[in-house]
């Protein structure tokens, strides 16, 4: 090597040799790089499985994929079975979508009350009454759900307490937290000299959250939102347990819906791997796939917009 | 209305906001103790469930979560570190590495079910793995690790450049800077993060009914061959985790205790997870006083 | 036994379309001091990050130009930049201890270039801190961490820290910009004791200092390389116009 | 008990084994009587052990939900004999326990419903290679609310309800309520168990009825909203719900066995091609009168042996 010239130190008498540090260069490359393979692998193979079992719907059972995304009647078992997704598209759109306009308030307020109005009591109490929310298991979400939301609702509210309304409530809960913690980091990433500035000219501490804090923080702040908009797109078990999942688009928020997850949870496991009815669930998972693409590309363009 | 009256009503509201974060969450937490602690006694947490009588504990259940999740960690946790050491430091920058952070996004955010599903026809089926608590952790891999990437390389990425310019500076291979410098800088925020992501795997149903199966063969605890059949430690055995079992009695229990036992496994679960929560925190504030305090 | 220069030519860095340095030539004297000045954003730190490969860790960034420290060429993409960097140690603007021990801080470097002996690490770490002046201060706590020291004690750990590894240059890049001026005033009394051994380049907002420390000063502007001179003669007579300018305070 | 238990099931798997193929014992009284209490009874376990041929193998059983605990049980009783055989039971759901067998991943593929019914379209071949076994019966109730004040409802008010042509209990003889359809999701064995022999057609799901697949489930719906009406499999009646009588006919055990109640199904327990020998003798085991009479009632199945009629595929009932 042409180094050893220049070498003061005996370390590297060895270079006839693989040098230890490039060798272990190497081992950490190789490593990493095969862990990210890995990880493309399951990726790949994830996508390709629900893929390819997803579009066999249209392929071998040669339904119309504007039919699917259209219909509004499904009957898989029927003679002859029909297919229309729409009514699940459009439940986990409403529930997702109410639980995020639930959500949302309720997690930048508390991020505003952790990072700017107590920080000391709210990060110490607050956040990890919130992290907890994220641990407990979605089981026991939708066995509360069933066991004290729906009853509730059903004393307000006409109806049998099941729908839209009660699912929408408990993902309301199960997304807060994702919410709650990426509006806590962008507020408190937010430079101190801004909120100092607005105080200076005698801006009340509501007018700088107003007018400086929330404006500048704004495309954080919805990326948090779109994040658990995914995750309650995504929640099956709990959703299943008090929607009541009747394949219709509901007339009120009081009345049995279904969602694209709790249509997959509620069959999966009772059809026939192959049959037009089980492919039509994993078309069911595209969408649902695709749908999770969408929502993580909005968080990027959001994302994008925020650094500039 | 002026600033100041503006200001303490907004102040109120976002007060009250936040109080109704906290009761709803004490709410919950209440229910499900309050509900479930009565029944919680050693006997329920060792001894093993009954199908039709009643009195049958959770103990294997409890046992399998537990080992399931020291099976994933192994899995999850190299792969992993891995992975978003890759992600955060050898990968150029580009269309390739945003789309893979793109899809890691995705991925967990998948429903579990799927990841089942697919567990069943990969590891279960095709792997032949068969129902088993390896099964499972590989299908709660598939979920686990993009959050693991994740949190490492944010983690990694919150290393402050310097520290890493310095350690190269005095001519450390890139590789020794990331393990030796920066990971342990690093080390703290994965820690909280993985044991959250713990969590997760802990509360796990859907993914487990089809991978790790619904039931466990009768459990020898006096055998600790990891070989044997019947052995608790053998990672090819089938096993039932809490939360799948509390799904099934939930569900089809016969037991003229479901209800209770439901709720005391459900409370041991919270209470496993709060476990985690408060284990995770006061790991990172040590590990973070460790690196950087006076002692 | 360090008595290696480094000799640029033509060297050009590139920000992705931006050139930050143009066309550079300069040579660095072993046993010397040289400063870098100029405005901010002339490019003199871009510069000396490049002497050691630093702006490869930066994605997008390009250099172009030959950089010679004895008779290899730095910037061949052939060169082990590893062991390349261990001759050239680097000192920041802001004191970056790594999170360990003081001990550990100095041990670290030797330790992996092949120094496994106890008695022969703390011997390093012992002359490397007595070379920073700052054996006195720590012999008592050198197992307790180094962020604990202050900012000014930092600096100084940093910098014998990196002569742990035997460099042949220094490369510091505003190191005492972030530390009171007791502290400052100690660095530079460090930088004076160093070059007695060492080749060392330094990067300095602040004129007075770089007019006390300095043997050879060189000016940047807008890229370019404008003058080098003895810094007798570059403060006192520059020959260039700007750099004039530039040192009686007319902008900048 | 255990020792018991292993006693009694090793003799009776040497019989059984003797006389493969006929299914009822000779050794019925014992079995019965010692069931339950002989508990003081420990025996001789030695020259019992392995009384037959040496068993080896490994079988899983995979599919219902609802047959699982009934296999798991019997699976540990069995495997306490045949210590070469190891049982896994796992659940999934018919189909899936279908899928497994028929494509050789499990040995046994448990199943709510006939694999004729279930397998169609480019699948329905598969169904010829599947051997059934019918282990038991499986008794179904329609459940209604406590408070709607019905306690008979005939088959063509079930349809109007079920199809919506009747949306008050009061049109049924109740109480001023709106009814509440709580079903089970169409791909479940159960709802067409209910819909072929309770309704005798089709339903479509109509707006505002809702879906449940797990009967803890369905039994807590019923029990707590008001005009709920719902099916639960006998085992899963208590007094949270009320069972209705069907065209007048009590849904009881004893109603399903002499054939006067229509609404039940077989559980099914399926092989692809004939079982190798472990498992036959596992399915055999299943069918003993010691089985049957005990664990199968104990769960509340109704044993298939016990039955006066049989049915098949396409429906049709006979009188055995």
């Amino acid at each position: 090597m042409e180094q050893s010239a220049v070498k003061g130190q005996k370390t590297n008498s060895k270079s006839a040799f693989m040098k230890p540090h490039i060798r272990e260069e190497w081992v950490g490359r190789v490593y990493t790089f095969v862990c990210i393979l890995v990880l493309i692998a399951t990726i790949l193979a994830i996508v390709y499985f629900v893929a390819s079992k997803g579009l066999s719907t249209f392929i071998t059972n040669g339904v119309n994929i504007g039919d699917l995304l259209t219909g509004l009647k499904w009957d898989p078992e029927g003679e002859p079975a029909v297919f229309g997704a729409l009514p699940f598209i459009f439940g986990s759109f409403s529930t997702s979508l109410l639980a995020a306009l639930i959500a949302a308030p309720l997690g930048c307020c508390a991020a505003i009350f952790m990072t700017q109005i107590m920080p000391g009591a709210g990060r110490r109490f607050m956040q990890p009454v919130i992290e907890l929310l994220a641990g407990i298991p979605s089981v026991v979400y939708g066995f509360v759900g069933l066991s004290v939301i729906v009853p509730m609702l059903r004393a307000i509210f006409p109806g049998q307490g099941i729908g839209i309304l009660a699912g929408s409530l408990v993902l309301a809960v199960m997304i807060l937290p994702t919410i709650t913690s990426i509006a806590t980091d962008a507020l408190a990433a937010l430079p101190g000299g801004l909120k100092e500035g607005s105080f200076a000219l005698g801006a009340t501490r509501w007018q700088t959250i107003y007018r400086i804090v929330l404006p500048t923080t704004l495309p954080a702040l919805l990326t948090g939102v779109v994040l658990g908009m995914a995750r309650a797109f995504g929640e099956a078990l709990a959703v299943q347990m008090v929607i009541g999942n009747a394949p219709h688009i509901p007339r009120s928020l009081f009345e049995s819906a279904s969602t694209l997850t709790s249509a997959i949870t509620l069959s999966m496991g009772n059809t026939i791997s192959g049959t037009a009815h089980n492919n039509a669930l994993w078309s069911l998972a595209l969408i649902l796939l695709t749908m999770t693409f969408i929502f993580v590309f909005i968080v990027r363009v959001l994302e994008r917009r925020n650094h500039r | 209305m002026n600033a100041k009256t503006a200001d303490k009503v907004a102040t109120v509201v976002i007060c009250l906001f936040a109080g109704i974060i906290v009761l709803v969450l004490l709410g919950l937490l209440g229910f499900i103790l309050f509900r479930g602690l009565s029944h919680i006694s050693w006997d329920f947490l060792t001894s093993a469930p009954e199908t039709i009588k009643a009195g049958g504990g959770i103990g294997p259940q409890l046992f399998n979560s537990l080992f399931l999740l020291v099976l994933t960690m192994l899995i999850t946790i190299p792969l992993g570190l891995g992975a978003g050491i890759y992600m955060s430091q050898y990968a150029k920058p580009g269309k390739v590495t945003n789309s893979i952070r793109l899809v890691v996004e995705v991925l967990s955010s998948f429903p579990s079910i799927v990841v089942g599903l697919f567990g069943l026809l990969v590891f279960v089926n095709i792997m032949g793995i068969g129902f088993s608590l390896f099964s499972g952790a590989l299908a709660l891999t598939v979920f686990n690790l993009p959050l693991m990437v994740r949190i490492t390389e944010q983690a990694m990425a919150g290393v402050p450049r310097e520290q890493k310019e310095a350690s190269l500076a005095l001519g450390l291979s890139r590789w020794k800077t990331i393990t030796s410098v920066m990971l342990p800088i690093a080390m703290p925020a994965i820690i909280t993060g993985t044991i959250l992501a713990a969590g997760r795997v802990f509360g796990e149903a859907a993914a487990l009914l089809f991978t790790a199966g619904m039931s466990s063969p009768r459990l020898d605890f006096t055998d600790w061959n990891p070989l044997s059949p019947f052995s608790p430690l053998n990672p090819f055995r089938p096993a039932e985790t809490l939360a799948v079992h509390i799904w099934k009695i939930n569900s089809e229990g016969l037991a003229p205790d479901a209800g209770e036992i439901a709720a005391g496994a459900s409370a041991v679960l919270v209470l496993t997870v709060l476990l985690f929560n408060f284990g995770a925190r006061w790991f990172g504030r040590f590990m973070h006083r460790k690196f950087t305090a006076t002692r | 036994m360090a008595t290696t220069g480094m000799k640029v030519k033509d060297l050009s860095v590139f920000y992705g379309e931006k050139e930050a340095v143009k066309k550079v030539s300069l040579s660095f004297s072993p046993k010397q001091v040289t400063a870098l000045i100029g405005p901010s954003g002339c490019g003199k730190s871009t510069f000396l990050r490049s002497l050691n490969r630093m702006n490869d860790t930066i994605g997008g960034v390009k250099t172009t130009g030959e950089i010679w420290i004895d008779d290899v060429n730095v910037n061949d993409p052939s060169v082990d930049v590893v062991e390349l960097r261990q001759q050239i140690g680097m000192v920041w603007q802001r004191p970056n201890p790594f999170h360990k021990s003081i001990y550990e801080n100095i041990a670290f470097g030797p330790r992996y270039h092949g120094i496994k002996n106890k008695k022969k690490l703390d011997e390093i770490v012992e002359d490397s801190l007595r070379r920073a002046a700052l054996w006195n201060e720590t012999k008592d706590r050198l197992h307790n961490s180094a962020l604990a020291l202050s900012g000014g004690q930092q600096q100084r750990l940093c910098i014998a820290r990196s002569i742990a590894v035997k460099p042949k240059v220094i490369l510091m890049d505003e190191p005492a910009s972030a530390l009171d001026p007791v502290s400052t005033s100690k660095i530079e009394e460090l930088i004076a004791e160093l070059k007695k051994e060492y080749c060392i380049v330094i990067v300095t907002h602040n004129m007075q200092q770089a007019a006390r420390v300095s043997d050879r000063t060189a000016f940047f502007y807008m890229g370019k390389l404008i003058e080098t001179d003895d810094t007798d003669k570059m403060f006192t007579n520059p020959s260039e116009k700007e750099t004039d300018d530039y040192i009686s305070g007319r902008f900048g | 008990m255990k020792k018991m238990v292993l006693v009694v099931m090793a003799l009776v798997l040497t019989i059984g084994l003797a006389a493969c193929g006929s299914k009822n014992t000779t050794n019925n009284a014992a079995n019965n009587g010692a069931n339950q209490e002989a508990g003081t009874n420990n025996g001789t376990t030695g020259g019992a052990e392995g009384g037959g041929e040496e068993l080896s193998g490994s079988i899983l059983a995979v599919g219902s939900t609802a047959l699982q605990p009934l296999v798991d049980q019997v699976s540990k009783k069995f495997m306490e004999t045949n210590s070469g055989v190891t049982i896994q039971v796992q659940g999934g759901g018919s189909g899936t326990g279908l899928t497994q067998v028929a494509g050789g991943q499990a040995q046994i593929g448990n199943s709510d419903i006939f694999a004729e019914e279930k397998f169609k379209d480019a699948e329905a071949d598969l169904a010829k290679d599947l051997v059934d076994h019918q282990v038991a019966v499986v008794g179904m109730a329609t459940v209604v609310n406590k408070e709607v004040g019905v306690d008979n409802l005939t088959k063509q008010q079930l349809v109007d309800i079920f199809t919506g042509k009747v949306t008050n209990w009061k049109d049924v003889g109740g109480s001023d309520e709106k009814i509440t359809i709580i079903n089970r999701p169409a791909s479940s064995g159960t709802r067409k168990t209910f819909e072929t022999y309770a309704l005798g057609t089709k339903t479509e799901d109509l707006q505002g009825s809702i879906q449940e697949d797990s009967s803890g489930t369905v039994k807590k719906l019923v029990g707590e909203t008001p005009g709920a009406i719902g099916y639960l499999a006998f085992s899963y009646l208590d007094d949270t719900v009320k069972a209705v009588k069907y065209d007048g006919v009590e849904a009881s055990e004893a109603t399903v066995v002499d054939g006067t109640y229509p609404v039940w199904a077989y559980e099914h327990m399926y092989t692809k091609g004939e079982p190798d020998a472990a498992t036959k003798a596992f399915l055999d085991y299943m069918l003993t009168d010691e089985v049957q009479n005990g664990d199968v009632t104990e769960l509340g199945y109704i044993p298939v042996n016990k039955m006066t009629v049989t049915r098949a595929v396409d429906g049709t009932v006979t009188k055995k």
